[in-house]
Order: C-alpha cells, then sequence, then structure tokens
C-alpha cells in the first residue's frame, strides 16, 4: 500500500478537463508526482468507418472528428482527397478564399471557446460568459453560410458546397468589429488582471529546446518560442496571398512578456493575439475574394473512385497542426484515413510530461492552456 | 529535395518524399533525419493490406526549415511478425505504437506501456484489421441486448 | 408570570429575528446571482431562487450518509451559523449578544467550518481533504488581518462586547475614524475570504477539486450547507456592519426605531454583499499560497499600522 | 496524615518494583493513587470547597540529620494537587491493558506522585529542591526505559541546567534573606532578587517548555509511553508553572512582586514569550508528521498560553491560565492515551500511515473527539472559556501584540486538531481489520474526559476553585456564578450559549430526523466519474504533507528555530573548545610561557 | 414507491431547480456552452451546472456514447440521488445516429439506462436543449418523469443488459 501518495482523478465527469478524458494523477500533498493519462471515452472508431464509407460519405464524418473547431478536418481531408485527385492546383480561386474566411471565422470561435474555458478554469467565471456569448454571433455567420451551428460539411473536395451570399461580408465585417471592441474588454478584465499573472506565469513549461522534439505543434509551438505556422511553412486555402503576422514569444503585442516563454500564461496570450490577426486575415480575404465558380464539377458520387496513392495533408487548427493521411487503391472507398490530431501529442506525452510536479490547483489550467480536445485524440 | 540528400533514396509521391525500406533500416534512418533536422515527429501510421497480408508502417518526419515531409515506409508480415519500438527517439511514438498495438495488435518490442488505451476490456479481435467486420460484430453484440420493458405501467 | 411572559416574549423576538436573517440570506443568495447574472450580461435566476433550491434539496428522495460524523456536518452547519446570528446585534436588537462577545462570535463561527470539515472528512473524498486543507489555511490567512482590525476596535472601545461597541458607535461610524477606515478596507477584504468569494473561492474551486468539502454532499445535507451558506452570507456581513459601520444603527428608543435600524442594516449588508459580489466577478482565483502571502504580507501590514495608530491615539 | 500518604506511596513504590505481573501492579498503585487524590479533596474544606470530609491534617514537617523540612497545603498547591492527582488514576486505569508485564512503569509512576505531592506541600525551598530533583529523576528513569539516546541526552542535559538554575536562584535568595521558609522570604526589587528570580524562572521554563527552551520535548514525548506522557504533558509540566506562580505570586513574601509584575518589562516579556511559543509551536505542530511530536508541539503550544497568562498578571489573566492549565491536563492526556490507543491496535505512528480508524474504534474517537473540541476551543467546551479569558486580559492590559498572536495561535489549532480528526481517525478506511480498544483503556479516557464536560457547563465551579488563591495573591476575584463569567469587558455565560444552540439544532434536528437517509459504502466516492472497481486499489487518504502549500510558504521562516540556533551554539562552543585544545599544543616551552603570563598578568592585577 | 408520495411541492421545487451534472459524454456537449451563458442563459429556469453527481438531478447524455463511457455514466448515474432525471441529446442515443456501425458505441440508450427525453437532431440547437428542458419540467410537474423510478423497479433487467455490453457480447462464455 502506497502511504504517501493519494490518487485524484481528473475526469471523466470532472469540470477541471477539457472534454471527456481522464488523468490519474499520484498527489503527494498538493504535488502532482505522477499523471497518466486515459483516453478512449469518446472513441468511436472513425478511422473504421471511414473505410466503409464513399469518400463523399466521409464528408459528414470527418468534421466530427474536433468538435470545437470542426472545418479544420473538412479541409484537410478535402485537400488530400484533391492532392490524390490531382486537382490541387485546379481548386477554383474563389473557393479558396471563402475556405480561408470559414476557417478562420472557426478558429476565432475556437479560440474565444479555448480562452473562455481557461479562464473558467482560473475562477473568472465572466470571460467565459462574454467570450461564449460572443462566440455565439459567429455560430450566426455559420449558420447563414452554411445552415449548421456546429457542424457545417461546407468543405468539399474541390471547393465549397455553396457559394457565399452575397450581404453576409456585411455581417462579417459587422461582428468582427464588434469582436474588436469586445476583445479591448476582455484585456481589462481578464488579460491585463494582475491574478492572471501571479497564477499562469511559469506554470506547465514547455521548453523551447524540448517543443519540436515532443511534437508540441500550433499556438503551443509558437509559445514557446518558434515562429512556426502551417499557414505559412506550407500554405493552403489563399494564405499565400494574405499577409498576417505569425503570433510567438517573445512578440506578446501589447502584452507585458513576464514570462521565460512555453507557460500557460504564453500561451493564452498567443490565443489572445490570433484572434485579432484572424479578424485581420478574414478582412483581407473578403476584401481581394474573386468572383467566379465555386466548386470543381464532381464525378458520381456513388462510383467516384479516387486514383490509387498515399497523400499526407496538414493544416493548421486553433489547437495545432492537424493532419490527415489518405490511402487509396483506386477503389470507391478509402484504404485508411488516419488522423493525426494536434491533441494526440498535447494531451498524452506532453501532458504526462508537464503535469509532473505541477500544483493541483494548476492541473486544470494546464490542461485548458494546452486547449486540449480529447476527439481529436481518440477519434 | 533535401531528404533525399540527406538518406540518398525514396521517391516523390504527391509532393512528400516515401520512403520504402526494410523494417530493421527504420531506426537508423530516422536517427538521420533527427539528427538533420527533421525534428518533428508527425505521426505513426498502419496500414492494413490484406490482400499482401502485410502491415505497413508509415513514420512521418516534418522539418520545420526545409519544410518538407518525408514518409518512412515500412512493410511487416500480418500475422507473427514483430517491429522495433523507437520510443526513445521521439517520446510521442510510445503512444502511437500502444495505439497501433491495440487496433492492429502489431506487437513493438522494447514498449513497455502497451496497455490497453482506448477500448477497456476488449475481447475480441483487435478491430482496425480488415478482417474485423464491425456491422456483424454490431448485430451480435449490441443489437442481441433486448430492451427492458416495464410490465407494469408501460412508461 | 410577568417575567415569565416576557420572556417568552424575548425568546419569540429573538427566533423571529433569527428566522428573519436566515431568510434574508437565502435571499441574498437569489439576489446574489441574479447580481452576478447582470455582470455576465444574463438575465439570471429568479431572486427566490435560493428557497427552491433549498426546499427541492430538502425534499429529495434518497439523502446518502457515510456514518454518523458525516452527518455532523448537517448539525453543526446549521447549528452553528444560527448560534452566531443570535449572538450579532441585527440592526440595534442586541438578540443574545449581551450574553457573549466579539471572541465568542469568532469562535462560533468555527464551529459550522469544523462540522463541515468532520463531514468532508468522513466522505473519504480525497478533493473533500483538499478543499478542507484548503479552507482551514484560508481561515488561518485571514483571520490575521481580521482579528488585528478587531483588537483595534476593541482597544479603541475598551470592549470586547459586539453590542457595546455598536453602542459606541452611535452617531459616528468607526469607519469615519481614518485609522479604522484602514481596517474596515482590511476587514472587507477578510471578508472575501470568509464569504469564499473570488478571488479567494479557493477552498471549492470547482475546476481543481470539483467543490471541494462538498464533493459528497448531496440532498439534505447539501441543503443544510446551503442554509449554512446562507447564514454565513448574513452572519459575516453583519459583524462588518456592526464593527466598522455602526451596526445600521441610526435612531434610539421605540418601535419606530427598531424598524428604520433594521432598514438601514438590511441596505448596509446589501451594499456589502454586493461590493463583494461586484469583487468576485472581477477576479480570477488565487493559488492558496498566494492568498496566504497576500494576508499575511499585504493586508497584515494594512492592520499593524491602524492598530498602531489607535493605540497611540488610545495612549494619548 | 501527610505522613501516612508518603509511606503508602513509598511502601508501595517498594512493593511494586518486585512485582512482574502487570496486572497487579496496576491494581494496586490504582489504588494507592486514590490516597493523595483523596487527601487533596479532603483538603478542600481549607478554601471553601467541600467535596468529602476525612479529616486529613495538612501540615508537617520531618526533621533530618538538624534539617527541618516543612510541609503544608497552600490554595496554589491544592489546585495543582487536585488538578494532577485527578489525572492518574484513569492514566493507571488505562495501563491496565496498554502493557504486557510491570517492568518499572508502575514503581516510578509512584514515585512521580511521591515527588510531586512533595512539590506541592513543601513550604521551604530545600524541601521543593529535593523533591523537585526527585522528580526530575523519576521522570529521566522513564525516558530510560525506552531507550532512545536523543531523548535521554536531551532530557538530562536540560534538566541539568534547570537543577542548576534553581538551586543557584535558591542560594541568592538564601544569601539575602538567611531563611529557606518561604513564608520568610522577602522578595525586594533589587537586583539580586531580580537575578535570583530570573534564574529560577528560566529554571522552571525549561520543565514547562517556553520556547526556546522546548526542544527537549519532542524527542521526549516522541520515544516513551504513552501513559507516562500523558501524565508528563498533561500534568508534570504544569510544576514548571505551579513553581513560577509560587514565585511570583503565591510566596507570602510576594507582596513586592506587584511592584514588579505591573512595572517591569520582564513580565511582559514572559507573556510575549508564551505567545510567541504558542505561535510557533502551533505551526510546528501544524507540519509534524509524527502523531506523538504534533501532540507534543501541541502541548508546547497550549502551555504558552499559561505563560502569556502568568505574564500578563492581572486576575482575569490568572484565572485564564489557572483554567487553561485544568483545561490542558485533561485534553492532552486524553489525546495522548488515544494516540496511544491507536498504536496499540494499529502499531503506527505516523499520521500519513493511519487512517480511518475511526470506523473500528468508535468510542477511542469519541474520547479524542471531545478532548479535540476543547483543545480547539470550540464553543461551550471549557477550552473556550480558557482562552477566552485570556483574550479578555489581553485586551484588558491593551497587550495588542499579544491579542492577536494568541488568537491566530487558537486558529493554527483548529488546523493542527483537523490534520489529527482527519488524517488518524477519518477518510480512507485502512484497517479493516482492527478491533476497539480494550475496555480499561476506552474507561480511562473517558474518565479523563469528564472533568472537561462537568466544566463545559459550569466554568464558575472552576473559578470557585481559584478564588482562595486569587485572593491570597492579592488579586480581585472574578465575579461569577457557575455559568456565566463577568469580566471588565464582556460577558460569557455559557447557559445562554447552550441554549442557544438547543434552538438553533431544532432546524438542523428536523432536517437530520424528518428525510430519510441511507448508507453508502466507502467506496462509493466520487472520484472524478471513475470506477474504483476497475483498479487494483485506489489509495484516497490525503494525509502526507497535508498543509503543504501553507509549509511552502511559512517553512523558510521557521527553519531558523530554537534547534538551528543551538545547533549553532554548539558550533561556536565546538570552535572555541577546538581553539583552546590548540593551546596544549605539547611544547614544554609554551607551556612555560603560559604559566609567565599568567603570573604576570595576575601580578599587574594585584599591583593595579 | 408510489407516485402519490411524490408530493406537489416537491415536484414544483424539483421542476424549477433542476441541476445538471458536468458530464460531457459526446459531442452534444459544445452546444451546453451557449445554453449556459449569456445568449440563452439556462440559469433564469433554475438551472445550473453541478461539478458532482450527488448534487445534481439531471443526466444530461450529450450524445453517442462508448462502452468505456457507458460504464462511467452509470456509475455516475448510481451515485445520484433520486429523483434524478435523464435527458439524451441528438441521434446517437436513440439508434446510434452516424455512428451506428461503430464498434465502441452502443446505439440504444434506454436499453442501459432509463431515459425520460429523447432530444433529436444531430446537433440539437440551443434553442432545442431549452425547449428540452421545459418539457422535462413539464414532466417533472405532471409525475411522468420518473425513470429512476423504474431503474430502480427493473434494476436486475438493467445490470444484466449493462454486464452484456461491458463484456462485448462475451458474458455467458
Amino acid at each position: 500500500m502506497k502511504m504517501k501518495e493519494y490518487e485524484l482523478f481528473i475526469g471523466p465527469q470532472h469540470p477541471g478537463i477539457t472534454g471527456n478524458m481522464m488523468y490519474h494523477l499520484w498527489v503527494d500533498g498538493d504535488t502532482v508526482v505522477k499523471a497518466e493519462c486515459n483516453v478512449g471515452y469518446l472513441h468511436r472508431g472513425f478511422e473504421k468507418l471511414m473505410e466503409s464509407r464513399t469518400w463523399m460519405q466521409n464528408i459528414p464524418l470527418v468534421c466530427r472528428i474536433c468538435v470545437p473547431d470542426p472545418d479544420v478536418n473538412e479541409m484537410a481531408y478535402s485537400m488530400a482527397v484533391e492532392r490524390l485527385m490531382g486537382w490541387r492546383e485546379e481548386v477554383p480561386e474563389r473557393a479558396r478564399y471563402i475556405r480561408t474566411v470559414v476557417l478562420e471565422l472557426s478558429r476565432i470561435a475556437a479560440y474565444l471557446m479555448g480562452i473562455g474555458s481557461y479562464a473558467g478554469a482560473l475562477g473568472i467565471y465572466t470571460l467565459p460568459q462574454w467570450a461564449l456569448g460572443d462566440r455565439d454571433y459567429i455560430m450566426d455567420i455559420f449558420e447563414q453560410l452554411t445552415g449548421a451551428r456546429i457542424y457545417h460539411i461546407y468543405i468539399w473536395p474541390g471547393g465549397v458546397r455553396w457559394d457565399m451570399p452575397a450581404d453576409l461580408p456585411k455581417l462579417i465585417e459587422k461582428t468582427m468589429k464588434y469582436l474588436e471592441k469586445r476583445l479591448k474588454l476582455y484585456d481589462d478584465v481578464f488579460f491585463k488582471n494582475r491574478i492572471f499573472f501571479d497564477r499562469a506565469v511559469d506554470i506547465g513549461v514547455i521548453p523551447k529546446e524540448k517543443a519540436i522534439e515532443w511534437g508540441v505543434t500550433g499556438p503551443n509551438l509558437r509559445a514557446s518560442g518558434h515562429e512556426y505556422d502551417v499557414r505559412r511553412l506550407e500554405p493552403y486555402a489563399a494564405y499565400e496571398n494574405i499577409d498576417f503576422d505569425v503570433i510567438h514569444y517573445p512578440e506578446l503585442g501589447k502584452f507585458d512578456v513576464l514570462s521565460s516563454g512555453g507557460d500557460a500564461y504564453t500561451r493564452m496570450l498567443v490565443r489572445r493575439l490570433e484572434i485579432e490577426q484572424s479578424i485581420s486575415i478574414i478582412r483581407q480575404a473578403l476584401k481581394k475574394m474573386p468572383s467566379g465558380e465555386h466548386l470543381l464539377k464532381h464525378p458520381n458520387w456513388f462510383k467516384w473512385e479516387v486514383p490509387p496513392g498515399i497523400a499526407y495533408e496538414r493544416v493548421e487548427s486553433s489547437k495545432g497542426e492537424y493532419g490527415y493521411m489518405v490511402v487509396s487503391d483506386g477503389g470507391k472507398k478509402p484504404v485508411r484515413v488516419h488522423v493525426r490530431g494536434p491533441s494526440y501529442t498535447h494531451g498524452i506525452n506532453v501532458a504526462e510530461t508537464i503535469l509532473k510536479g505541477a500544483n493541483i490547483a494548476d492541473v486544470s489550467q494546464i490542461l485548458f492552456s494546452l486547449d486540449i480536445c480529447p476527439p481529436d485524440i481518440e477519434r | 529535395m533535401k531528404a533525399k540528400e540527406i538518406i540518398g533514396r525514396g521517391e516523390e509521391v504527391h509532393g512528400r518524399l516515401y520512403v520504402k525500406v526494410e523494417k530493421q533500416e527504420v531506426r537508423e534512418l530516422i536517427k538521420t533525419l533527427k539528427e538533420n533536422k527533421f525534428q518533428h515527429f508527425v505521426m505513426l501510421s498502419c496500414i492494413d493490406w490484406i490482400d499482401d497480408g502485410e502491415f505497413e508502417l508509415v513514420y512521418h518526419l516534418w522539418s520545420y526549415e526545409y519544410r518538407e515531409h518525408v514518409m518512412i515506409s515500412t512493410r511487416i508480415k500480418r500475422e507473427g511478425e514483430e517491429m522495433e519500438s523507437l520510443h526513445d527517439l521521439f517520446p510521442q511514438i510510445e503512444t502511437y505504437e500502444r495505439e497501433i498495438k491495440e487496433m492492429y495488435g502489431v506487437n513493438f518490442i522494447g514498449n513497455e506501456r502497451l496497455t490497453p488505451f482506448f477500448l477497456e476490456g476488449w475481447p475480441h479481435m483487435p478491430p482496425m484489421r480488415k478482417d474485423f467486420d464491425s456491422k456483424k460484430f454490431i448485430k451480435d453484440v449490441f443489437e442481441s441486448i433486448p430492451p427492458v420493458e416495464d410490465e407494469d405501467e408501460g412508461i | 408570570m410577568v417575567t415569565v411572559v416576557s420572556g417568552l416574549i424575548n425568546v419569540l423576538i429573538i427566533a423571529i429575528y433569527a428566522t428573519v436573517a436566515m431568510m434574508i440570506g437565502i435571499l441574498f443568495m437569489g439576489i446574489g446571482r441574479k447580481i452576478v447574472a447582470r455582470v455576465h450580461n444574463r438575465v439570471g435566476p429568479p431572486i427566490y431562487q435560493g428557497f427552491i433550491d433549498i426546499a427541492k434539496l430538502i425534499l429529495k428522495k434518497t439523502n446518502i450518509t457515510h456514518g454518523w460524523i458525516y452527518d455532523l456536518a448537517l448539525l453543526f452547519s446549521i447549528t452553528g451559523i444560527v448560534l452566531t446570528i443570535l449572538f450579532l446585534p441585527i440592526g440595534g436588537v442586541k438578540l443574545l449578544s449581551t450574553e457573549g462577545d466579539a471572541f465568542l462570535v469568532l469562535y462560533l463561527l468555527a464551529i459550522p467550518a469544523l462540522g463541515f470539515a468532520l463531514g468532508a472528512g468522513a466522505s473519504g473524498n480525497p478533493n473533500s481533504a483538499i478543499g478542507v486543507m484548503r479552507a482551514l489555511v484560508m481561515m488561518l490567512s485571514y483571520e490575521l488581518p481580521f482579528v488585528i482590525s478587531m483588537v483595534a476596535l476593541m482597544i479603541y472601545y475598551d470592549t470586547t462586547s459586539i453590542a457595546e461597541i455598536v453602542a459606541s458607535q452611535y452617531g459616528k461610524w468607526a469607519i469615519l475614524i481614518p485609522p479604522f477606515a484602514i481596517s474596515a478596507a482590511v476587514a472587507d477584504m477578510a471578508l472575501q475570504g470568509m464569504l469564499m468569494e473570488a478571488p479567494f473561492d479557493i477552498p471549492i474551486a470547482p475546476h481543481e477539486i470539483a467543490s471541494g468539502p462538498m464533493a459528497e454532499f448531496g440532498g439534505k445535507h447539501l441543503g443544510s450547507l446551503m442554509i449554512y451558506k446562507a447564514g454565513t452570507i448574513v452572519a459575516y456581513t453583519t459583524l462588518f456592519v456592526d464593527l466598522f459601520l455602526g451596526g445600521g444603527v441610526v435612531m434610539k428608543g421605540g418601535i419606530v426605531a427598531d424598524v428604520v435600524n433594521f432598514i438601514v442594516w438590511f441596505i448596509l449588508i446589501f451594499l456589502v454583499f454586493t461590493l463583494s459580489l461586484l469583487i468576485n466577478t472581477s477576479f480570477p482565483r488565487f493559488r492558496i499560497e498566494q492568498a496566504f502571502k497576500f494576508y499575511w504580507k499585504y493586508e497584515a501590514v494594512l492592520a499593524i499600522i491602524a492598530l498602531v495608530w489607535v493605540y497611540w491615539m488610545v495612549i494619548s | 496524615m501527610v505522613e501516612m500518604v508518603f509511606a503508602v506511596l513509598i511502601i508501595a513504590f517498594i512493593f511494586t518494583l518486585f512485582i512482574k505481573n502487570n496486572r497487579v501492579a496496576s491494581i494496586i498503585s490504582l489504588v494507592v493513587s486514590l490516597f493523595p487524590l483523596a487527601a487533596f479533596l479532603d483538603w478542600g474544606r481549607e478554601f471553601g470547597i467541600n467535596l468529602i470530609s476525612i479529616g486529613f491534617e495538612n501540615t508537617m514537617n520531618i526533621n533530618m540529620a538538624g534539617i527541618t523540612l516543612h510541609f503544608s497545603i497552600s490554595p496554589l498547591a491544592w489546585f495543582f494537587g487536585i488538578m494532577l492527582f485527578s489525572l492518574i488514576p484513569p492514566i493507571l486505569l488505562y495501563s491496565y491493558s496498554f502493557f504486557s508485564k510491570n517492568d518499572g512503569f508502575y514503581p516510578f509512576m509512584i514515585l512521580l506522585m511521591v515527588s510531586v505531592m512533595g512539590i506541592l506541600l513543601s513550604s521551604d525551598f530545600l524541601s521543593f529542591f529535593l523533591f523537585w530533583e526527585l522528580m526530575a529523576l523519576g521522570i529521566f528513569i522513564m525516558i530510560c526505559r525506552n531507550g532512545d539516546r536523543k531523548a535521554m541526552v536531551r532530557y538530562l542535559s536540560y534538566s541539568v541546567l534547570s537543577g542548576v538554575l534553581i538551586l543557584a536562584g535558591i542560594a541568592l535568595l538564601y544569601h539575602m534573606n538567611g531563611t529557606l521558609l518561604f513564608a520568610e522570604i522577602m522578595l525586594k526589587a533589587d537586583f539580586e532578587t531580580m537575578v535570583a528570580i530570573t534564574m529560577l524562572i528560566i529554571g522552571f521554563a525549561i520543565k514547562a517548555a517556553l520556547m526556546p527552551l522546548h526542544t527537549w520535548v519532542p524527542p521526549v514525548y516522541s520515544t516513551s509511553d504513552e501513559p507516562f506522557v500523558a501524565f508528563l504533558s498533561g500534568g508534570l509540566s504544569k510544576i514548571g508553572y505551579y513553581g513560577m506562580l509560587l514565585l511570583l505570586f503565591a510566596m507570602p513574601g510576594a507582596r513586592v512582586m506587584e511592584a514588579y509584575i505591573n512595572s517591569s518589562i520582564a513580565t511582559y516579556l514572559l507573556a510575549i514569550i508564551g505567545s510567541l511559543t504558542a505561535f510557533f509551536a502551533t505551526f510546528l505542530a501544524i507540519f509534524e508528521d509524527d502523531l506523538r511530536k504534533l501532540l507534543a508541539y501541541s502541548s508546547i503550544a497550549q502551555l504558552g498560553y499559561i505563560a502569556v497568562g502568568i505574564g500578563t498578571g492581572s486576575s482575569i489573566a490568572m484565572a485564564g491560565a489557572l483554567f487553561q492549565a485544568f483545561n490542558h491536563a485533561f485534553f492532552k492526556a486524553t489525546l495522548f492515551l488515544a494516540a496511544g490507543s491507536v498504536a496499540y491496535r494499529t502499531g503506527k505512528w505516523k499520521i500519513s500511515e493511519l487512517g480511518g480508524v475511526a470506523y473500528k474504534m468508535p468510542l477511542t474517537f469519541m474520547a479524542a473527539l471531545f478532548a479535540i473540541f476543547a483543545l480547539a476551543a470550540i464553543p461551550i467546551t471549557s477550552g473556550f472559556a480558557a482562552k477566552w479569558l485570556l483574550y479578555e486580559a489581553a485586551i484588558e492590559r491593551r497587550y495588542v501584540f499579544i491579542a492577536p498572536i494568541m488568537l491566530i495561535a487558537g486558529v493554527g489549532a483548529f488546523l493542527y486538531s483537523f490534520r489529527i480528526l482527519y488524517g488518524v481517525f477519518l477518510g480512507e478506511n485502512r484497517y479493516p481489520d482492527i478491533k476497539e480498544a480494550p475496555k480499561p483503556m476506552v474507561a480511562g479516557m473517558f474518565l479523563l474526559v469528564m472533568p472537561l464536560i462537568i466544566f463545559l457547563i459550569f466554568p464558575g465551579y472552576m473559578l470557585d476553585m481559584m478564588d482562595s488563591f486569587l485572593s491570597s495573591a492579592g488579586l480581585a476575584t472574578i465575579s461569577h456564578s457557575p455559568y456565566v463569567i463577568h469580566t471588565t469587558l464582556g460577558n460569557y455565560n455559557t447557559i445562554a450559549v447552550i441554549v442557544g444552540m438547543m434552538f438553533a439544532m431544532i432546524p438542523a434536528f428536523l432536517i437530520y430526523v424528518l428525510r430519510k437517509q441511507h448508507l453508502v459504502d466507502f467506496e462509493d466516492n466520487f472520484i472524478g466519474g471513475e470506477i474504483p472497481s476497475l483498479y487494483e486499489h485506489i489509495s484516497m487518504h490525503a494525509a502526507h504533507n497535508f498543509y503543504k502549500p501553507l509549509k511552502d510558504v511559512v517553512m523558510p521562516y521557521l527553519e531558523g528555530g530554537a534547534t538551528s540556533i543551538y545547533s549553532s551554539l554548539y558550533k561556536v562552543v565546538e570552535k572555541i573548545a577546538d581553539g583552546a585544545r590548540k593551546i596544549y599544543d605539547g611544547v614544554v616551552q609554551d607551556y612555560a610561557i603560559y604559566v609567565m603570563l599568567f603570573l604576570l598578568i595576575i601580578a599587574g592585577w594585584l599591583l593595579w | 414507491m408510489k407516485y402519490e408520495e411524490w408530493s406537489k411541492i416537491s415536484r414544483i421545487a424539483s421542476k424549477k431547480s433542476l441541476w445538471i451534472l458536468h458530464f460531457c459524454t459526446g459531442c452534444g456537449a459544445i452546444e451546453m456552452p451557449p445554453v449556459m451563458t449569456s445568449r440563452f442563459d439556462m440559469e433564469r429556469f433554475g438551472m445550473a451546472p453541478m461539478a458532482t453527481p450527488r448534487q445534481a438531478d439531471v443526466l444530461l447524455i450529450t450524445g453517442y456514447l462508448t462502452v468505456k463511457t457507458l460504464k462511467r455514466v452509470i456509475q455516475v448515474y448510481e451515485q445520484m440521488q433520486d429523483p434524478k432525471y435523464v435527458v439524451a441529446f441528438g441521434s446517437c442515443p436513440i439508434n446510434g445516429g452516424m455512428y451506428w456501425d461503430s464498434y465502441n458505441t452502443i446505439n440504444q440508450l434506454d436499453k442501459y439506462l432509463p431515459v425520460d427525453l429523447y432530444l433529436a437532431g444531430c446537433m440539437p440547437r440551443p434553442e432545442g436543449i431549452i425547449n428540452a428542458m421545459m418539457e422535462l419540467m413539464e414532466m417533472i410537474e405532471k409525475g411522468e418523469a420518473r425513470g429512476w423510478e423504474k431503474y430502480r423497479k427493473n434494476y436486475e433487467k438493467y445490470k444484466k443488459n449493462q454486464e452484456m455490453a461491458f463484456k462485448f457480447g462475451k458474458v455467458e462464455e
């Protein structure tokens, strides 16, 4: 019988967890001695399901892999299929811009949710209320654009499902303006709050040297001090024509650089600042958006066969690098679709490492600051 | 392609370097690439080629400096063949190997954490294998369970 | 015979006052949720929500218990808080406060806390244990500045009885005397900790320890804890008002004065409570050791300055 | 008749030395221990408290080789006698089951009784000192029984220091007054008297474990047998305070001390040391993992309050101090005995290794729970009345520094009390196979709790017992009825609190009775929605490093504590000694030079 | 347990103060935050999220249930205190929804737990959730939401079904 440590379970039913997963903690006093991640509570066997569905039937399925940020799935899957079909260069220009807008809107929504839940983990319930309320305006845009709030099924291989309505840019611009106004309020309440500094600085540090080796990607990697963004490194959609900053430590804009990077504080600030970048990207994309076709002509969906081959495509999601490996043997169904969710590494190996030695008061904020999305771990 | 210069083989498939190797060479290759700025281990996939009777293990690596993606592919027999664990090279390989062990039944020698991962108390064949028929499984397992009827009131 | 009747009338008055005070506490929980909801841009629950919640919890069909020590939480929490309210002057009405003094009240407030802690301990839930640990450390933290402020008052008014402190403040509230303005500010932050509002809601932090000591409580046990919570709102705000704001006494003599004083008292505790809620909505939560440092470093120093000032005033 | 009591005790001492059977020895000593108790109860008539009437005489003079030892009863001695001797029978009853054989515990308990009786009854310094040293010896033998070297060395060095200081103080007083009789000594407010008093107080403070003279307590308490430690902590530690009170208040010639008390900074210093002792020892107790050491630090802290009372010196403070001494005797003895029974059944001392004992030992738990309530001064327990008096006294004297420190130490008591409750008795049920402690042990503990319950309702009776001492010390008595205490600052009415509590309990009781409840298993706990049965064993007892966040903040400041002061002092002495050793370098010429130098200095001094 | 024992006042209190267990079992949980927060604000109906099952009244099954989660859901459901209600979100608990042929999700929730109210859609909109909650409140007031009684009455049958699901059909061997 172990006498010194006791065990705590953060999850699966616990407010301090980012979804339905579990961390098994061994705690001495209030310091975590050992952490073990336990997942599988959401395992639906997506990859198995995709092998038994046709190429088009998979589109409604993939978006369900990451619930807070579903569009990246459709995007990455479509890109991989386009790559196999040889459509990579043929996707209409307008579709690329619409995709950019959709992805960035979805990113903002996911960031608002991430920031809100993180603030909730720190115990300020005003910000989650505001942020999630504001997120709903983005949901409204999606509803007008795609007809659905969460699962849009909008980005298809070869373009987007419907053209963007003519009056939507006006609504988007209005929402963006509103969001910019609200962001100032968020800063006052939370991001410039002294207690946020006290709580988050130097908590859950991912060191810069280790970050890449550990497989950290996305905002978490940028918070550790690497200026890497898939949108910049391997541009997809219309990102090559759009000018934006890759927010990374130590360039934190108007916020003080208090820590040495890679901690919960920096991770949250990177997310906060990227919302502004996303707003700017959306504005540019709307301005530069050409008219024209929005979708390539599809073959008959039921007879659609994709040429054999293997393709890997990555996109930058709000949580990190999202990748799809699609393997085809020339049939009507994929042989194998493997999803690389960013939370797979963040949630399991990285979290288990950085939770060691953390205070139990900080466990929840570390998990929320990594922005772990359990469904993309277990698919 | 820079990666091709470093390891001196492979072919370009859909914009990615695709290298087919024997399973003994994988470790050396990944080590070389890691030392040459291919430091981001993306993922480890397994593909079940049931007609060939083989599993294909694909190690994906990416270099932020060269902006290149490398897939190192090796094939092992579906039954009875094992693979060396590479979790000492990149810590997250441990988790991918855990998943593949559970989903395909491939054993990785040297990985001590091949414990049940997604599934709990799974008594059947690893489900991601192509010969696992999930429709039959559903019929046998979940659909055979009777609904609970309330005799008295029928709520 | 006359003494018996007057005694019974006194008991009745005290009982009515205590009941009304508890009702006000439950009402305040609803009002508090409403205020917080307004800050959140929401409508919020109806203000009588507290009554419904408590009724529902007490009327639950099954109530689980972890043994008799666990049940002590239920008994101690309500008993302790009602007892505390009995020993506090409410709107100048002394109730039992002449029979005990501020030290008694300080220690009476520990009864429900200790019962609560026993219950949480008996449930054997590690989350509860951590929550109780945090609650006790919080107690140690906020008591220091609060006690120093209280000692300053006692030295100044040369009494330990709250009733007499209230009586001496008639016409001139303590908060209007410069050193006590500092003390009151310190005590208000201590109040924040006592009411477990952010940034000091550490013991019940749901994201960290799943509501801490309350993790195992449900049904009637949780209902009694909510009554206790309602009582603490009244008890602590009344303590603050009695110590620094003259207990809300603005008139003397007669039934009219009692009614007016009661209304003033109600307004004052409402204001104190609202202030604490507004602080609550605009701050994240401290870690427990940060809270400890906050109280023992900054708050305690301020309190000591006020105490030294008062001592000097008394001596000279 | 005092002789008879002494004679019985000494005969019993010799008799029990040769009895091997534990039970026989226990019964003999139990019976014998009732004699002094009966004597003290009887002497209560002298001070207006009629409890029993036997007719014991209360003076005795012994002539030995031309020296006369004087014995008589004083109000202070009577109070302490009642306290100490009512402590002993329950402890001996407890020992009936605790020990398996008589290996010296009982005879030396009886020896300690003799010495305590001697100390309390002595009315001259010679007999006082003789019995004082007898007590020190008795304690030492008791410590030696378990043979922990650290405890023995610590105790012995402190005891010798204490004896030397007391002897020196007595010698100084004798030098000034030419007599050793308490009644004839005149204390004057001059320098020599102050030196003598200071020496005596330091000597007494060592027994009373005032900081920084407390370092012998934790090792001794944590290595000796529980029944003895219960008596040591509950009873013998108060003897130091008896000495202080005797010196400062009870000595017939001590009128001059009033001026001393009221003017001198020295007693204020005593109060401050007392409050700081309470404060720091409380913090040390909070972080202690060994149950016995925790209780040891708790003892030190609770004894600190008594020093505050003595240092404050007003009548309220004195009443508070005596009340606190009485309470502490009983609740701490109960706690040590409860700790003993827990260890008797589980064999574990570390709080982090215990847990869930209450489920199998409910009676032990109840006794301990009540003792802990008294320790934490939960209102209506007598512990609250005592602390309340002390707080009132501090406010009355405007001790702005001491009052908050005492209050915070009081809050700190909640922290370590909860550690005992949760860590040892509640939480995870780790010992499902143990049984309740044997009946004599339980009976002993409950007998110890009884006085606490009596003074819970009637704290006035306690004040009655002090009245004659207070008036003999020239202090105003406190106005009180059996259940109300009035001070100049406020009142404490136990009946109001109890009646109020009854009323307040009505709604709680209604909820408790009217709504049915059902018991669930310990395993059926919310652990984040996980299922315990899927895991081999889930350890859910958070007792190790319980106050870690607080410890991380506070420990850096506490680490420069008394022990480290002593160890640095030791290092300094060692260095000096080491340097001194170098003088003896074995060279004859050097020695010659030293001798020359010495002679030169002597010559110079003489010629000056 | 008879229906009459469940008095009117407790039904009304129960209806007006539904405390929801904070358990996101599936993707439907994504629509819970909007329901809780400023746009839809469920607190105005007296609903509040709760941290532990002991405190909660309503168990929301927000989407598909994997077998692994089902075990926890049942554990949590049994820890809740009567009266307790189960509301199942989306298509998945009704018939499996999108994941009807998945090897790890149970297709029909009411074989394992008594469901008081189904809420169809993938996923249900916040308005739908609030509507469902109002419906549940009405059911409670009328005394129709009595799944907990059904669970007690047919405890053996439910246990057997659960056991079969947990063992993935290997229960007889």
